[in-house]
């Protein structure tokens, strides 16, 4: 049995926005075991970003943690002070985001930025931590690393820019690494080379890798397991294989479908009607009650829970079994 | 271009914006003084006890009472009525200074942002040497040039300040022409002067009613400032600057001459600036102007 | 098949200070898709923008029904206009967010016709059904409506005044999955039933192999590749096809670890790209001639052109083996 | 692209603009009403063959744009005319006015700048606090008032009610508190507000979000990641703002009489005492092409962006 690294429980997190609370993650669990590939999908709005973000707490101001616990290590994240979290941080847990392009300072040196870690948490002198800068730059795949680590950001491609961002995040050797979408403003050549640094890295450093995507393509070719998310809930977890396979949910079924069907020519694809709700009001009972072609009259009142289907695999659907 | 601005209202009016706008005191306290400036101005004859030019050499200097509210000045008018008065010629001023600042400043930005290159250039190396300019300066020049009265006041204030006009719609234009409504409005056959009408300007709107309503106080600002060294406004007109202007030498003997038109200045200009403000986080929160 | 849209050899070159497209050379028939398929910086958009001529190419012939869209006068261009359409990616920013949908669909026709109001508001209701929206949505704001509802009136934009031909340039990559095979749907549904001719603009392989007859390889603002959507999954004969092969992430677990070529570097800049052939500094297989000279587009066979100096040399069949699997 | 090519350039730009200044100056100038000589002469009976002599001595009989070099030529050489109304050179006069309207600018910019930026820094980092909402407002209200009413009313209370300072004219640096906080009023309620905008502006950046996944303290953060990127345009305000405090310096100088080159300005302008106007305008226009050359350059020094851009577009 595989150590369990992080433990979320009933996590909730609302935004604050002028029309009212947008649930963005409402009463999730979930847990992830040390060494794993651990995937998050959804689609746009479906708070898997929120989650992952949760747990560094690097969210924005107006976003409001109302309940859970998120226990990495047998501490619960949610209840560290500021300067507690602040070890944390870049050393236990790091995390490459979306956008390379606006994610590093363009005022300060690439080396510098690569190098700060070092110093925050392990009161590394400057001149050796530049030193490492350029060791883990080049360890990353940037050229000339001597000549670019004095470069500032803007002249760096967003290849190179999400490169740098990965030798940053894991100069201090994380055991948790998360990655929100890091790939999603990449061609696609360069976002093969970035996912294979980031599979080499995993294995090199022994890291835990929390993925977040929309693309089944990156989740298949990255991960161990996968949750999926739909309008702030996680509605199935499973292996990679059991969700492609033979997915329980509903709408897993839909997207794998959508996904799958376009190996063929012309054809018309599956498709879920609709667009994914508003999470100010989400639809009562389960919340993929008005897209489901399987939908009962229980769908529309009762939240369905998550049921473990079989060892590994659990969903939160009433009519899992077809 | 009327038709613009009402859609504009009507989209103003549509639930999320004003609701946004509500959340903003400030923005609310602003209208609620506005409105109070222009209810003044706009009845000043009925409220005003005197006329603003009614001398009444027997009651000079008096200080504030039941029957002058805000006091007397030198040739024994009521201040309080000058002041009445006054809202109009400062609301007046400001929103002719804005109107001729808009109408050179919005043409300019769209021709620069549109046409880009060479035009482009020209425009913006001229609206930078202005906006550079110390605007008190320039416009005492050109009063210099035009000879003192509140029109030329009006005009060299405007002259002076078009520039965050320009600059303004030049950035928004070039933001817009990249969206690609604007290459599929090219797609479907539009001329070149429907986009800018149709397309570029409506959605520049929003950032020229934030600066519209910030513009106002500085103008006002600006005019009463000239008025107050004697170039603007000539007696006995009752502009708060010349009165200021006229007061200066009782100023100890009798301060509210001076006091009350400053702070009438003062109302009026934060009003706007209140307003100007929630306006700019409601429609257009990036806006930077200066 | 009736010859429809047709390119003479070198048409685009050096648009702006660009080097988008040079040399490129090829024909659309009625009612079939054409894929452009091509990373960031490959020309592919201005390809796309060039050909309903929003971009004027420096040189270069394009014939549209055997008319050299160059060359149009005022009402030719009027009527070129009115024969083509443009869908763009981001569904929100190609509507203009100060005009409600009705406006937004009223425009061409009122630039292209003289139908009275009643007249033009049926032809409306009518595209708009035929999007899959409905009259309810009339009066709304761009901002009202939801990323698939934009992108529908946007392609009843594109679609209102009937047009021989249809410019798509990613127009489903900033949808959800699940919303991007609704609007792929509609596309098909909409060509076969008006017979349209698209050119669909896409990196995603994935998708240019669903919805296209022929795909169109792009690198660098050079063609690579060009042939029927079968020929360039299963008999790839550019290296850079099989990069992009090899690159894009399959949605099947068990191609995981499935047999790829790893290709290094980044695209040039479009402002410089390298001497001989532009891919040479990425490609696994350049040899010396790679670096002098660059290759022509030729025909490799039938319908199948390949600009590659090692094309007759190179055989990728036992790396592809896994990916063909997967398609097949 | 390096830096000096940079700064070269801007300097470079500077030149023509302030040539084609000279020509604007020079030209409003001729065809002002009045006829240069008659002003000179300014009343004094002399024969009208007296006042061809003079024409013909000051070159007014050769065509504009010769009179216009001849002028040029002079001003290179230092020499900015002679006063109508005091027949003193007009540039002894602004060289004696220069040094007090000079201390007044730098004290009220630097006191302006001082209390902007740190209470823009302090209410944008307590964003949305009573103290936020305290020192914005009346930041709001400080920039409604006009800087000569406020100055009226500092001078009513501080000099003549309290008596500690005097009321006009110089006599000595404390005669220039009350006309520097009367300037400066205005102007730190604006840097406030540029600083703070700014200031919640680059907090909401993508990169000050990987700053804090870094695990960085808050004072790393706040003063080198965000602080670095928001002072930007607030350097950019000051240069801009040197120039501007002229415009300001008119106004005030005149209402607490000091004997700076605003007032100055302000009583030629009312004797229409052209030379010295014209003069005056022509330092203010080389100081503000001047702090404008510096803000660029300044800028580039502190934002590596602009540098990289430029040297591409060129």
């Amino acid at each position: 049995m595989p150590r369990t690294l992080l433990s979320i429980k009933d996590l909730r997190v609302y935004y604050e926005t002028i029309r009212g609370y947008v649930k963005a993650v409402d009463s999730v669990d979930l847990e992830i075991y040390e060494g794993e590939s651990f995937c998050l999908i959804g689609e746009t709005g479906c708070g898997k970003s929120t989650l992952a973000l949760a747990i560094p707490r690097l969210l924005p101001p107006n976003a409001r943690i109302l309940s859970g616990s998120i226990m990495f290590k047998n501490i619960d994240l949610l209840k560290l002070s500021d300067s507690e979290l602040e070890e944390i941080r870049g050393r236990d847990i790091a995390v490459v985001f979306q956008n390379p392009m606006s994610s590093l300072n363009p005022v300060l040196r690439i080396g510098l930025q690569v190098g700060e870690p070092l110093v925050a948490h392990f009161k590394t002198p400057w001149r050796e931590a530049l030193i490492s800068a350029i060791k883990q730059l080049s360890r990353v795949g940037i050229p000339d690393p001597h000549l670019r680590s004095k470069d500032y950001p803007h002249a760096f491609s967003g290849g190179m820019k999400q490169r740098s961002m990965i030798a940053m995040m894991t100069s201090c050797k994380p055991s948790l690494l998360i990655a929100d979408e890091p790939t999603t403003a990449l061609d696609v050549t360069i976002q093969a080379q970035v996912l294979r640094l980031i599979r080499e890295l995993k294995e090199e450093y022994g890291l835990t890798l929390l993925l977040i995507t929309h693309n089944f393509g990156i989740v298949a070719e990255m991960c161990d397991r996968v949750g999926v998310m739909y309008a702030g809930k996680l509605v199935e977890v499973g292996n990679v294989i059991d969700i492609f396979e033979s997915p329980l949910h509903p709408y897993t079924k839909g997207l794998i479908e959508c996904v799958i069907a376009r190996r063929k020519s012309k054809s018309r694809l599956s498709q879920i009607p609709g667009a994914p709700p508003s999470l100010i009001n989400p639809p009562g009972g389960c919340r993929f009650h008005p897209r489901c072609l399987y939908a009962t009259s229980r769908c529309t009142s009762e939240e369905p829970g998550l049921i473990e289907v079989s060892r590994k695999h659990i969903v939160a659907c009433h009519n899992y079994v077809r | 271009m009327i038709r613009l601005i009402s859609e504009r209202i009507k989209l103003l009016s549509n639930n999320e914006t004003f609701k946004l706008f509500l959340t903003y005191k400030r923005g609310i306290i602003g209208l609620l003084l506005l409105s109070l400036m222009v209810f003044l101005a706009l009845t000043a004859d009925f409220i005003a006890p005197k006329k603003f030019d009614e001398v009444d050499p027997s009651s000079r200097l008096l200080p504030p009472s039941i029957k002058y509210l805000f006091g007397t000045d030198h040739l024994g008018r009521d201040v309080f009525s000058r002041v009445i008065y006054g809202a109009r010629i400062a609301l007046w001023v400001g929103l002719l200074v804005v109107l001729v600042e808009a109408g050179i400043g919005v043409p300019l930005g769209l021709l620069a942002g549109f046409y880009g290159g060479r035009v482009d250039k020209f425009i913006s190396a001229i609206t930078d040497l202005i906006w550079a300019f110390p605007p008190i300066v320039l416009a005492l020049a050109i009063v210099t040039i035009l000879g003192p009265g509140l029109t030329n006041v009006v005009v060299a204030v405007a002259v002076v300040s078009w520039a965050p006009y320009t600059r303004v719609v030049r950035a928004k234009t070039l933001s817009i022409i990249s969206r690609e409504f604007i290459i599929a409005a090219r797609a479907i056959g539009e001329s070149s002067f429907s986009i800018m009408l149709r397309y570029i300007l409506p959605n520049t709107l929003p950032p020229i009613i934030v600066l519209a309503t910030l513009t106002i106080p500085s103008a006002i600002l600006y005019t009463t400032a000239l008025s107050f060294l004697g170039f603007g406004a000539q007696p006995p007109t009752p502009d708060w600057g010349l009165m200021l202007s006229e007061g200066r030498d009782y100023i100890f003997k009798a301060p509210w001459c001076c006091v009350f038109p400053g702070l009438f200045i003062t109302l009026t200009a934060l009003s706007f600036n209140l307003l100007g403000d929630a306006l700019r986080e409601v429609l257009d929160p990036k806006l930077r102007y200066g | 098949m009736k010859k429809y849209f047709e390119f003479k050899k070198g048409i685009f070159s050096k648009p702006q200070y660009i080097r988008a497209v040079d040399g490129v050379s090829f024909s659309v028939n009625k009612g079939t898709t054409l894929g452009v398929v091509g990373e960031s910086g490959s020309g592919k958009t201005t390809l796309g923008l060039t050909i309903l001529r929003l971009i004027e190419p420096t040189s270069g012939i394009i014939l549209f029904n055997g008319r050299d869209i160059m060359h149009l006068n005022r009402d030719e261009l009027k009527w070129f206009r009115r024969s083509t359409g443009i869908v763009f990616q981001d569904p929100y920013s190609s509507l203009n967010p100060r005009m409600r949908v009705k406006e937004i669909l009223e425009r061409p026709l009122k630039i292209h016709t003289d139908y009275d109001e009643k007249t033009r508001s049926e032809i409306i209701v009518k595209t708009l059904e035929e999007v899959g929206l409905s009259e309810e949505h009339l009066m709304r704001y761009p901002h009202e409506l939801s990323g698939g509802q934009q992108q529908r009136v946007a392609i009843a934009r594109a679609i209102i005044l009937k047009p021989l031909l249809v410019v798509l340039d990613e127009p489903t990559s900033s949808l959800d999955v699940s919303v991007q095979a609704q609007i792929l749907n509609l596309l098909l549904d909409l060509q076969s039933k008006h017979e349209l001719t698209y050119i669909f603009i896409t990196h995603d392989l994935l998708t240019a192999r669903h919805i296209s007859d022929y795909i169109m390889v792009m690198y660098a603002g050079k063609v690579v590749e060009y042939s029927t959507t079968r020929e360039v999954f299963t008999n790839t004969k550019h290296p850079y096809t099989l990069s992009l092969l090899s690159s894009i992430p399959i949605p099947d677990p068990k191609l995981k670890s499935r047999r790829r070529i790893e290709i290094t570097g980044e695209p040039p800049s479009p402002l410089n790209p390298p001497k001989g052939c532009r891919f040479h500094p990425r490609c696994p297989y350049a040899i010396e001639m790679c670096k002098l000279k660059e290759p022509e587009l030729l025909e490799y066979s039938k319908e199948h052109f390949v600009a590659c100096h090692r094309a007759s040399e190179l055989d990728f069949t036992e790396l592809l083996k896994d990916i063909t699997s997967f398609f097949a | 692209m390096g830096l000096l090519t940079y700064i070269t350039k801007k300097l470079l730009i500077g030149i023509p603009v302030i040539f084609g200044v000279t020509i604007i100056l020079f030209y409003i100038m001729y065809i002002l009403p009045g006829d240069p000589i008659q002003l000179l002469l300014s009343g004094e009976r002399v024969t009208p063959e007296r006042v061809e002599e003079l024409r013909r001595a000051w070159g007014l009989d050769q065509p504009v744009y010769v009179q216009y070099f001849y002028w040029l030529s002079r001003i290179i050489r230092g020499d900015l005319g002679i006063s109508i109304v005091t027949k003193q050179p007009v540039s002894l006069l602004i060289l004696q006015r220069l040094p007090y309207t000079l201390a007044l600018m730098l004290t009220s910019i630097l006191l302006s700048y001082v209390i902007g930026v740190l209470t823009g820094i302090i209410t944008a980092l307590k964003r949305g606090s009573l103290l936020d909402s305290i020192l914005s407002t009346s930041s709001i209200i400080c920039y409604s008032i006009p800087g000569f009413w406020f100055g009226l009313i500092l001078m009513l209370i501080f000099a003549y009610y309290l008596r500690l300072f005097p009321v006009s004219g110089y006599e000595g640096w404390h005669s220039l508190i009350l006309p520097a906080l009367s300037l400066a009023l205005p102007s730190s309620a604006y840097v406030m507000r540029l600083t703070r905008a700014e200031m919640i502006e680059v907090l909401g950046e993508d990169y000050i979000r990987t700053a804090w996944a870094k695990g960085l303290s808050k004072r790393r953060v706040l003063l080198v990641h965000a602080l670095r990127n928001a002072i930007i345009p607030v350097v950019t305000m000051f240069f801009l703002d040197l120039p501007w405090l002229m415009g300001g310096a008119v106004v005030i100088e005149t209402l607490f009489a000091l004997p700076g080159m605003g007032r100055l300005l302000y009583v030629s302008i009312l004797k229409q005492d052209y030379p010295v106007v014209q003069g005056i305008v022509l330092i203010i226009t080389i100081l503000t092409v001047v702090c404008n050359t510096l803000g660029d350059v300044v800028i580039a020094i502190l934002d590596p962006r602009i540098r990289f851009e430029r040297g591409r577009s060129v």
